[in-house]
């Protein structure tokens, strides 16, 4: 047994604790407790880094990119579980169990994903996340959570058999090569040389389709209107800010294995369409959206399209793109439960019914007004470095035409997002609805936000020396730049 | 120039102004076959206004006050930047053509205020209609000025004026030509002088100068006509020494001179007066652009 | 080799075009475990000897491709009530045409890939994608939430053709986890179409368009 | 002592960003924090004020590293002449502003909105400072975001109303935009130096620099509102507070002029026509800005066409400047870059002056609207005479500021229609006649303005019910009015600043060439101004003599009309209605007019309105235009799980088929 597999062992423990757990008051302080637990393995591992690298044909270990994506996810749960205990507290008429566990589950399942490293095993992981999923997002037991429920998992499921089937098709390559049959990431990249390249490319598709369907890229990103629409804000958070970010470490995996084959032009234009289309896809929809929730989905959409536009183009796009998938992580962590505590209070999630935020809520309504101008890359956001450099990267590469479609779009978004949050926040209450909060916001719903907050506008202002030299370790073993 | 100098052209510019009007009121009166008033009339009148006492409206402010005050005092300052006997002004600097233009920008801006002040819809007409004309005849003002501007490579009223106005005739003589007629019509628009507007018109709606000062009384009164005529002087002054050249004698023989085309120019004014009727208020801009187009017609003759 | 495994192929073509003619529910779920005991006996004819792990699995595949899953649908269609037909948005004739369709080019595409040696004369590589074109069809043609959960077990047998030629490269693990996820998958689809069931009238998907844009 | 003057700054910077922080922990109701805030902001008005005389009095260029980096590059702030000609009015304004705020906007009056603003109005402040002293890319842009974003808050102050609200979007949506541009011209800047760095850029090549610059304009101009580009501006700054419009108009906007001074001075020399084109902006921008003032009702909104007008004025000195040095005259560089600085600080004075008087006019009546104010100088005789004097510089008319900016530019564009020859020539000649059309148009709308507001006699019951403001706010308009008779009086004082400003916009032209008081005719001016002044004493004198006090008091003389009413005094619409009928073709002024027929008519009502011309009649339209387009799309997305898988399978097949392709 792998000592990095102690990530996933840590909060799979806390998971059966959960179940185990009689208590529906203390079972939630599970979750924050598994979060802060998770705290010093990691710092272990990352410590240890050279250690944990993935061995030769070992199916675990931590490569660059994995151990980025462990410890952005440690940070992310650790901030998103204290958000746990007071929101199961105001649902104290639901059994949490399941709830709770799953939450754990969830967590286990995408720290496993972060240090697979072998295609057949990151499907599984990736499989499992999906499956622990479905009962967080039928939380509610309504008509439409139900409904989110069906289609994310119909969708997801028909994404994942494609990320399969290309993940047998890459395996075949292999095999095809007389590679022998290892399906294990480093054997892939250090023999992708003489790889077939028509298996290759049409798994490289497939992939691309399947991990594009769990990232949400446009048109794969049906189901998650309905999903982030419906599911707890908690729930959203995680998925949009780490759900998809390790579909997406998955696809960079791949992506290595083309650059590695030296086919990286034919996966950066695949990546590049993908990417546009997305960022399109989102910023039309999110144009008089009324749902704000949706709205957030949607801009869940184009944020994944900004990440793999930034891979397409490459060289320090890339390490754009990596820090851009933290900080899109943390934003949509701010943005979620912010609109959680409107969306609870409210009882509604429609603009047609919520107005006037900032005058009832004001803490919660100016975290999702910060959190709106950190999402949609307001300096000195992170995301507006990660954009910067992105940016940076096309003009430098000379894609002039990528670059203005990239800033247009960011208008667009902007546009769209924008009407929707300030109808939300601004102006009055609607008669009706001017109860103000009981007493001072509860500040336990709050702390997380302002530490997502904060994380978002420190890697903005300062990237920490170990981050960005991890960052771009990262983005240098995408490319194989060794 | 001497202080003592500026002085005398600065009285001059006081007193002159009526004399002008006289001018014009006897060529007037000729041409309709009367006598017509004394040429000195003007002057009676004023010392008549300034002996009287004065009605102020309840509705009005300083800025009544300030109206005509400002009139005098801007047209007095702006004919020390125009020479008239002497070869150059008293007061005469790079750019000193955009202080002139300016400055009766500023009599023109407390004039209409002091119409406003009273509150009274006539003396409100009047205000909008000098408003609205002279922002229309600031474009030709300066038209105009620019020919000569390219012509002398000077930019102070006086280095335009210049030495030589004979061979200015002979360089530029269509430009300058054009850009006299557009001063002219400008002139005559500034000073609400037929076509433009009816001095003696006694029917309110029509007016544009007069009406504004429909509740001006006694010495305010007085002040608000002088500083009319002072314009009218002025820009006369500048006309005249643009477009005719002075002898090249003694320093009286010039100022006579300079005299003699300031009366003839009051006859032309006169005369135009006479044979022309006034233009509807709708035609005035049509006039003022065609005067600005005049002007810019020359520029491109010089510059093409 | 391949004289075993073209006969059972061409078997699970044959049960692709039934899933798409026929207008019983519970004739399609047949169908699709019929199919994936196919799988199965594929699996263990081509790897059955190569030991024990392989034998367990190959067991596995029909135990849960064949048996389990199906159980789960029939359950599920037996508490829904009376309605039993397939209700496509298209007629069976087209349906028909389509699987076809998506056979013939299944071939055209499979022989622009290069195969290795052994599987060159197999019909693995068509089989496997005119299988998953079908899954697709009958998860965009067909109105019930029980007949989608079928379309996507069909897709999975196609995929799962695929993974016949990678028996060596797949670890015994990893191939346990991906038919566990399967099974989980379509048991927590289940129980979704139950809730569902519960929660509207009668299970058409149909009526699941209240998040809607 | 560099280092002295770049401290200051900062110091100035940092004590704006905290002005509005205690008042979030005490009391609402108390003016205590209004004035905490007021005195902090002075106290940082005197920090950039020192340390622009320290700038101005010779202390060298400053560079100050802060302890902080981006991606590997230290960020530096620094004070230059440049800055440090910008940095006054930022902080005179803003100081000013807060105190004026203390009278205007109090939190016992607003207390849901109070403490909000005076952050945002502190940030503001603080953002539009570290613009101007940023020496890193990164450093300008989170000031300028900085600043965008606590504008925009500052804007939506009272966002229980609607308009405000919307004014506040299409100023955000505008502020992203011109931050967008901003984002491309800094990355193609370092794609070519490498560095984020604002210094020797002066080394790329041509083509890179006239991309940078092209694209920085749209972004400066975006934000400093010249038309076409404008269409923000109008609906923010007539619905912000009044002190705010003060702030955006006077201050705000020059950021994007600072810009474009800052980026013409980076960049390598820029080609003749750009100066030209700019130029050609600027005089489009004056004529149509004060053409728009002239057809609108509302104070503010008026107010804000003018800000427009200036900006263009600003802007023909910059691209005269830029015009001049790229054709190698010295002389009409200097003379077009000191007339847009100059310009810059007397629009700042006057224009906050105006405003400051605007928003006593709406607090003393509540009433914004200029066909129902009237009279208001008999009871607010401060503000009337402070009004009058902003209405009298900004039309640029002697003894005041703005005739001496104005005047600079003249000379400017008479040199090069005397000196140059060919298109910069014709060029010269055009914008002579378009300033003196904008002058004369200014003084007529003007003249409009203060009439129809202070004049004559009240047209509504709150005109007539008006009261003096209070002196925390007739105190900063006193200042302003001060500022305004002193730099038109006396110019020089304005010189030491200005000529360390032109040095650091062109070490060349300082080092080499004439000064700027051989070129500029400031004693000329003085004198002038003197002159002026003493003829108005002495026609005062006459009439103070001739007139005896107290004068008899009567009626208006209405011409023998028995009951005259307030309604028939000559309205803001009556007034301009010949000019706005002459400039129909431009302004497309929207009438409904009922039809007066017969003997005996029904009662009738004339509403004139002058939609703007990009916002209401381009942009809005188009934004719903699209708006409707991408709703249309929302098809796609209707819930039908079928088609989802559809997607996902045509996103199979396709890609896959592309693949196929790249093989052939």
């Amino acid at each position: 047994m792998s000592p990095v597999l102690l990530a996933v062992a840590v909060p799979l423990a806390f998971a059966l604790a959960a179940f185990a757990m009689r208590s529906e008051r203390a079972r939630p302080w599970m979750v924050p407790a598994a979060g802060v637990c998770q705290v010093p393995v990691v710092v272990w591992l990352l410590a240890q880094r050279e250690r944990f690298a993935p061995a030769d044909g070992s199916w675990t270990g931590l490569d660059p990119l994995g151990a980025l994506l462990l410890g952005y996810l440690c940070v992310l749960f650790g901030c998103c579980a204290f958000y746990a205990p007071p929101y199961l507290r105001l649902r104290s008429e639901r059994p949490n169990r399941v709830f709770c566990s799953m939450l754990l589950v969830l967590f286990a399942m995408m720290n496993f994903f972060a240090v697979s490293q072998h295609v057949g095993l990151m499907w599984v992981t990736i499989e499992t996340t999906t499956l622990s999923t479905a009962p967080l997002l039928y939380f509610n037991r309504n008509r439409r959570s139900i409904e989110a429920t069906w289609k994310y998992l119909l969708i997801g499921s028909v994404g994942v058999a494609l990320a399969l089937l290309g993940s047998f098709f890459l395996g075949y390559a292999a095999l095809h090569a007389g590679l022998g049959s290892s399906l294990v990431i480093g054997d892939l990249v250090a023999n992708a040389s003489s790889l077939s390249r028509p298996w290759l490319h049409s798994a490289f598709v497939l992939l691309l389709i399947g991990y594009g369907t769990k990232m949400g890229l446009a048109p794969m990103h049906t189901w998650k209107p309905d999903a982030y629409g419906e599911a707890p804000g908690l729930v959203g958070a995680l998925l949009a800010g780490g759900f998809t970010s390790c579909a997406f470490v998955g696809l960079l995996r791949f992506y290595s294995i083309c650059v590695a084959a030296g086919d990286g032009a034919f996966a950066r234009e695949l990546l590049l369409a993908f990417g546009l289309l997305s960022m399109a896809v989102g910023g039309v929809f999110m144009v008089r959206q009324r749902d704000f929730k949706r709205m957030l989905a949607y801009s869940s959409v184009e944020q994944m399209g900004i990440l793999v536009l930034g891979t397409a183009v490459g060289g320090v796009g890339l390490f754009g793109a990596l820090l851009h998938m933290l900080g899109n992580g943390f934003a949509k962590g701010v943005l979620f439960l912010s609109a959680a505590n409107i969306h609870r209070h409210f009882g509604s999630k429609s603009t047609d019914e919520v107005r006037g935020a900032l005058r009832i809520l004001p803490a919660s309504a100016t975290l999702f007004l910060l959190g709106f101008f950190a999402v949609t890359g307001a300096p000195p956001f992170a995301l507006f470095l990660s954009e910067f450099t992105i940016l940076r990267a096309a003009v430098s590469e000379q894609r002039f035409a990528v670059a203005g479609a990239f800033l247009g779009l960011l208008l667009l978004v902007f546009i769209g997002m924008g009407a929707t949050v300030l109808t939300l926040v601004q102006g009055e209450p609607l008669a009706g609805r001017e109860r103000p909060a009981a007493r001072p916001e509860r500040v336990q719903k709050l702390v997380p936000i302002v530490a997502l907050l904060a994380l978002v506008l420190l890697l903005g202002v300062w990237v920490p020396q170990p981050l960005e030299a991890a960052l771009w370790s990262a983005a240098r073993f995408v490319e194989g730049i060794r | 120039m001497t202080p003592l100098g500026a002085i005398a052209h600065l009285a001059l510019a006081v007193l002159l102004p009526p004399l002008l009007l006289g001018v014009i009121q006897r060529t007037k009166a000729r041409m309709a076959g009367r006598r017509g008033a004394p040429l000195l009339q003007p002057y009676y009148d004023l010392a008549k206004l300034f002996s009287k006492g004065i009605v102020l409206s309840r509705t009005t402010t300083w800025v009544f006050l300030a109206g005509p005050v400002v009139a005098v005092a801007t047209a007095s300052l702006a004919s020390l930047l125009v020479p008239f006997g002497e070869k150059a002004a008293p007061v005469s600097f790079a750019g000193d053509l955009v202080l002139f233009a300016y400055l009766f920008g500023l009599g023109r801006f407390f004039t209409v205020a002091a119409a406003l002040d009273t509150g009274s819809s006539f003396e409100g007409m009047g205000g909008a209609r000098e408003a609205t004309f002279s922002a229309l005849a600031e474009p030709a003002l300066f038209l105009s000025l620019l020919v000569l501007v390219i012509v002398r490579q000077s930019f102070s009223l006086s280095g335009l004026v210049g030495e030589d106005q004979s061979a200015l005739w002979a360089t530029a003589g269509v430009p300058v030509a054009l850009a006299c007629l557009s001063l002219f019509v400008v002139l005559l628009a500034e000073n609400s002088r037929i076509p433009f507007d009816d001095p003696t018109t006694h029917l309110e709606l029509t007016m544009i100068h007069e009406v504004m000062l429909l509740d001006h009384s006694g010495p305010l009164l007085g002040l608000a006509l002088l500083g009319a005529a002072q314009k009218l002087l002025v820009q006369s002054a500048l006309l005249v020494r643009i477009a005719v050249p002075l002898p090249d004698g003694p320093e009286p023989l010039r100022w006579a001179a300079f005299l003699a085309a300031i009366l003839a120019l009051g006859v032309v004014i006169g005369l135009v007066e006479s044979t022309m009727a006034r233009l509807r208020l709708r035609q005035v801009p049509m006039l003022l652009i065609a005067a600005s187009l005049l002007s810019a017609f020359g520029m491109v003759l010089l510059v093409r | 080799m391949s004289e075993v495994l073209n006969p059972l192929l061409v078997l699970v073509l044959l049960f692709n075009f039934l899933m798409l003619g026929t207008s019983r529910v519970a004739a399609v779920i047949n169908a699709a475990a019929a199919q994936g005991t196919l799988l199965g006996v594929a699996y263990l004819a081509m790897h059955g000897g190569s030991g024990v792990r392989a034998l367990a699995l190959g067991l596995a595949m029909i135990g849960i491709k064949g048996i389990a899953i199906p159980r789960i649908l029939r359950g599920a269609l037996r508490s829904q009530g009376i309605r039993r037909e397939v209700e496509p948005f298209v007629s069976f004739t087209t349906s028909l045409l389509l699987g076809a369709v998506a056979t013939g080019l299944s071939v055209l595409f499979a022989r622009t890939l290069p195969l290795a040696a052994g599987d060159a004369e197999a019909l693995l590589v068509p089989a496997s994608l005119a299988t998953v074109l079908t899954g697709f069809i009958v998860l965009t043609t067909r109105r019930k939430a029980l007949t989608q959960v079928v379309g996507y077990l069909t897709l999975e047998n196609g995929i799962f053709i695929f993974g016949l030629t990678l028996i060596e490269a797949m670890p015994f693990l990893v191939e346990a986890g991906v038919l566990l996820d399967v099974l989980v998958g379509v048991f927590v689809m289940g129980v979704v179409i139950d809730h569902i069931s519960r929660e509207f009238s009668s299970i058409q998907v149909d009526d699941l368009t209240e998040l809607r844009e | 002592m560099a280092i002295v003057s770049a401290a200051l700054a900062v110091a100035a910077i940092a004590l704006a960003a905290v002005s509005g922080l205690p008042g979030l922990w005490l009391a609402r109701e108390r003016p205590a924090p209004d004035r905490l805030a007021a005195s902090l902001l002075g106290l940082g008005a005197i920090c950039a004020a020192s340390a622009a005389l320290l700038v101005a009095a010779g202390a060298p260029d400053a560079t100050l590293a802060l302890p902080w980096r981006v991606l590997g590059e230290r960020v530096t702030v620094g004070l230059d002449g440049l800055s440090a000609f910008f940095l006054l009015p930022i902080f005179g304004i803003a100081s000013l502003g807060s105190l004026y705020a203390v009278g205007d906007f109090p939190a016992a009056a607003h207390p849901r909105n109070a403490r909000r603003l005076r952050v945002a109005f502190g940030l503001l402040a603080s953002g539009v400072g570290l613009v101007v002293i940023a020496r890193h890319a990164f450093a300008f842009l989170a000031g300028w975001e900085l600043m965008a974003l606590a504008c925009f808050f500052s804007i939506t102050a009272e966002d229980e109303r609607e308009e405000v609200r919307r004014a506040g979007f299409v100023y955000l949506a505008c502020t992203r935009a011109s931050t967008l541009a901003l984002t491309g011209a800094f990355v193609l800047l370092h794609s070519a130096s490498h560095s984020f760095a604002l210094d020797g850029l002066a080394q790329i090549d041509p083509a890179t620099g006239r991309a940078v610059f092209g694209l920085a304009l749209v972004g400066f101009a975006l934000k400093a509102g010249a038309m076409p580009l404008h269409l923000w501006l109008p609906g923010a700054h007539a619905m912000a507070p009044s002190h705010v419009s003060a702030l955006l108009s006077g201050v705000m906007i020059k950021v994007g002029i600072y810009g474009i001074l800052r980026m013409a001075s980076l960049l390598p020399p820029l080609a003749a026509g750009d100066g030209a084109g700019i130029l050609a902006l600027g005089a489009v921008s004056a004529v149509a800005g004060v053409a728009f003032a002239l057809g609108q009702h509302p104070l503010k909104r008026l107010l804000a066409y003018h800000s427009i007008e200036n900006i263009g004025i600003i802007l023909m000195g910059v691209g005269l400047a830029l015009l001049g040095r790229s054709l190698g005259n010295r002389e009409v560089e200097l003379l077009g870059i000191a007339s847009a600085l100059l310009h810059v600080w007397n629009h700042a004075l006057f224009k906050a002056l105006l405003f400051f008087g605007a928003g006593s006019v709406i607090h003393a009546t509540g009433e914004g609207e200029l066909d129902r104010l009237g009279g208001l100088a008999h009871r607010m005789p401060a503000t009337a005479l402070l009004f009058g004097v902003g209405a009298v510089a900004i039309c640029g008319l002697p003894p005041l500021n703005g005739f001496v900016s104005e005047l600079l530019l003249y000379l400017g564009l008479l040199h090069t229609l005397v000196e140059q020859g060919g298109a910069p020539r014709m060029l010269a000649g055009a914008a002579v006649v378009a300033l003196a059309l904008v002058g004369g148009l200014a003084a007529a709308c003007f003249v409009k303005a203060f009439g129809v507001v202070f004049l004559g006699e009240p047209r509504s019951a709150a005109a007539a019910r008006a009261h003096e403001s209070p002196r925390s706010m007739l105190a900063p308009m006193a200042v302003l009015a001060l500022l305004c008779v002193a730099i038109g009086v006396a110019p020089q004082i304005a010189a030491p600043s200005l000529e360390a400003a032109v040095r650091s916009f062109d070490p060349g032209l300082a080092a080499a060439g004439p000064g700027l008081r051989e070129v500029a005719p400031f004693d000329s001016i003085s004198l002038g101004a003197a002159l002026l002044l003493g003829a108005l004493a002495a026609a005062a004198a006459v009439a103070a003599r001739r007139v005896r006090w107290p004068a008899p008091r009567d009626a208006t003389w209405s011409c023998g009309y028995a009951e005259p009413s307030p309604r028939m005094q000559v309205t803001a619409s009556s007034f301009a209605d010949t000019l706005v009928g002459i400039l129909r073709w431009l302004l497309w002024p929207e009438v409904d007019a009922a039809r007066v027929a017969g003997p005996f008519p029904e009662p009738a009502r004339l509403d004139t309105r002058l939609p703007d011309p990009v916002l209401d009649r381009v942009a809005l339209p188009v934004a719903r235009r699209l708006a409707e387009a991408s709703t249309r799309l929302r098809w796609v997305q209707q819930g039908h799980l079928h088609a989802y898988v559809l997607y996902i399978l045509i996103a199979v097949v396709v890609a896959l088929l592309t693949t196929r392709g790249d093989l052939g």
